[in-house]
């Protein structure tokens, strides 16, 4: 299981590669491309970025609820930080499993919950200047506090 | 008590610096801290509500205690994928 | 759009790589792989048979509605025929799009109904002999006349 | 009328060939060509319901006709994918 912010270009075929297994019969990747435009503005480029420590950890977090949901195992997840142009692929997800449909569950709901609750962030660098993008505001679990036992 | 605070994003940007030092009383809670980044920040009044607040890599609420040593940050809304 | 039988290894990140664009946000990829195992028996080895010209018509049909239905134009899917060994890739798809809902959608879309419409067998080749493997009975669609105009 | 039928997977292994020819009634219909094949090939009695016929490259019903020069093909089960 690979889960980890780097800072250099993701090669989702190497993910691929890693999660693929003799057992696997299905092998599902998404990769995340910087766009050449957002909201009705055009797109330079991009910076990532991450809480690298917490963003690996939560990253961990979404790939264990995938093996408990899906019964997937096989599964990798690349975040990249830094300067990103366009086409560069800021996020790369590889999932395998013995059938397509558990591959395809885990990989969409590993993109669906990076963009909940994995600390990263983007900003955006356009002809009318940048601005940090704010998709979804984090909400803390009501009702215990998570990160510490109960006393 | 002083709380290291990391700080991201626009969050950072408010500050200017990736970490900054904040004094909350001896067993403070994640409002506390919330309370004195709004006294020393105005422009965070505004948006608190949109910023979450981790204490040991967890997104905690309010009434979490923060204890000396532990791992704090500001965490505005977040737009990784 | 790439629709097409192939007897050589299928690269799966090319066919991603003929899907991006600008305008991409989301590429996803599905690869189908030959396993070690089916139903319960080891396998040694497979041997695909397509009937060429029409599996690639179908598969132009596939991704005709995928176009209708999802509005992804973006599209790549490669079918390989003869001996596959266990871990070769059986057939590869990528879907790009603006948005990972539809990307996901598209590249599911495909092998759901690869498996339904495209006429492609594999024969299977275990410890205890080999046996043509029949997924899907067609049914030829019962009120008109496919194929010919109406007269 | 002479049709030249395609023959794939498991039907190839029971004709024995790529392609045969099977006489049926000009004007004829795709269930005409499953009961000649019923007769010189009886092990396709039991089987024919799951077997389906493509007229031109697309799947045709029992009464669909089929025209001298049509490119026919016995389709088993598939298992694409």
């Amino acid at each position: 299981m690979i889960c980890r912010i780097v800072e250099r270009p993701i090669d989702v075929q190497a993910l691929a590669a890693q999660v693929e297994e003799a057992e696997a019969g299905a092998v599902c990747t998404f990769a995340g491309l910087v766009r050449n435009h957002s909201r009705g503005q055009r797109v330079t480029h991009l910076e990532y970025q991450a809480y690298r420590e917490m963003a690996e950890k939560k990253l961990r977090q979404v790939a264990d609820e995938i093996a408990e949901r899906f019964g997937v195992t096989r599964l990798a997840i690349e975040h990249r930080v830094g300067v990103l142009r366009i086409g560069d692929v800021a996020v790369g997800i590889a999932s395998a499993s013995a059938h397509r449909d558990a591959a395809f569950k885990a990989c969409r709901y590993a993109i669906d919950r990076i963009k909940q609750v994995v600390p990263i962030w983007k900003k955006e660098f356009g002809e009318d200047g940048a601005v940090w993008v704010e998709e979804c505001a984090v909400e803390a679990p009501p009702a215990r506090e998570p990160g510490r036992p109960e006393n | 008590m002083q709380v290291r605070l990391k700080c991201f994003a626009w969050a950072r940007e408010v500050t200017g610096e990736e970490e900054i030092s904040v004094e909350i009383p001896e067993g403070g809670t994640v409002a506390d801290l919330r309370a004195r980044l709004e006294e020393r920040f105005p422009v965070f009044a505004g948006r608190m509500e949109s910023i979450a607040v981790s204490v040991n890599q967890e997104f905690s609420g309010d009434k979490a205690r923060i204890r000396p040593g532990d791992e704090v940050a500001l965490i505005p809304p977040i737009s990784g994928g």
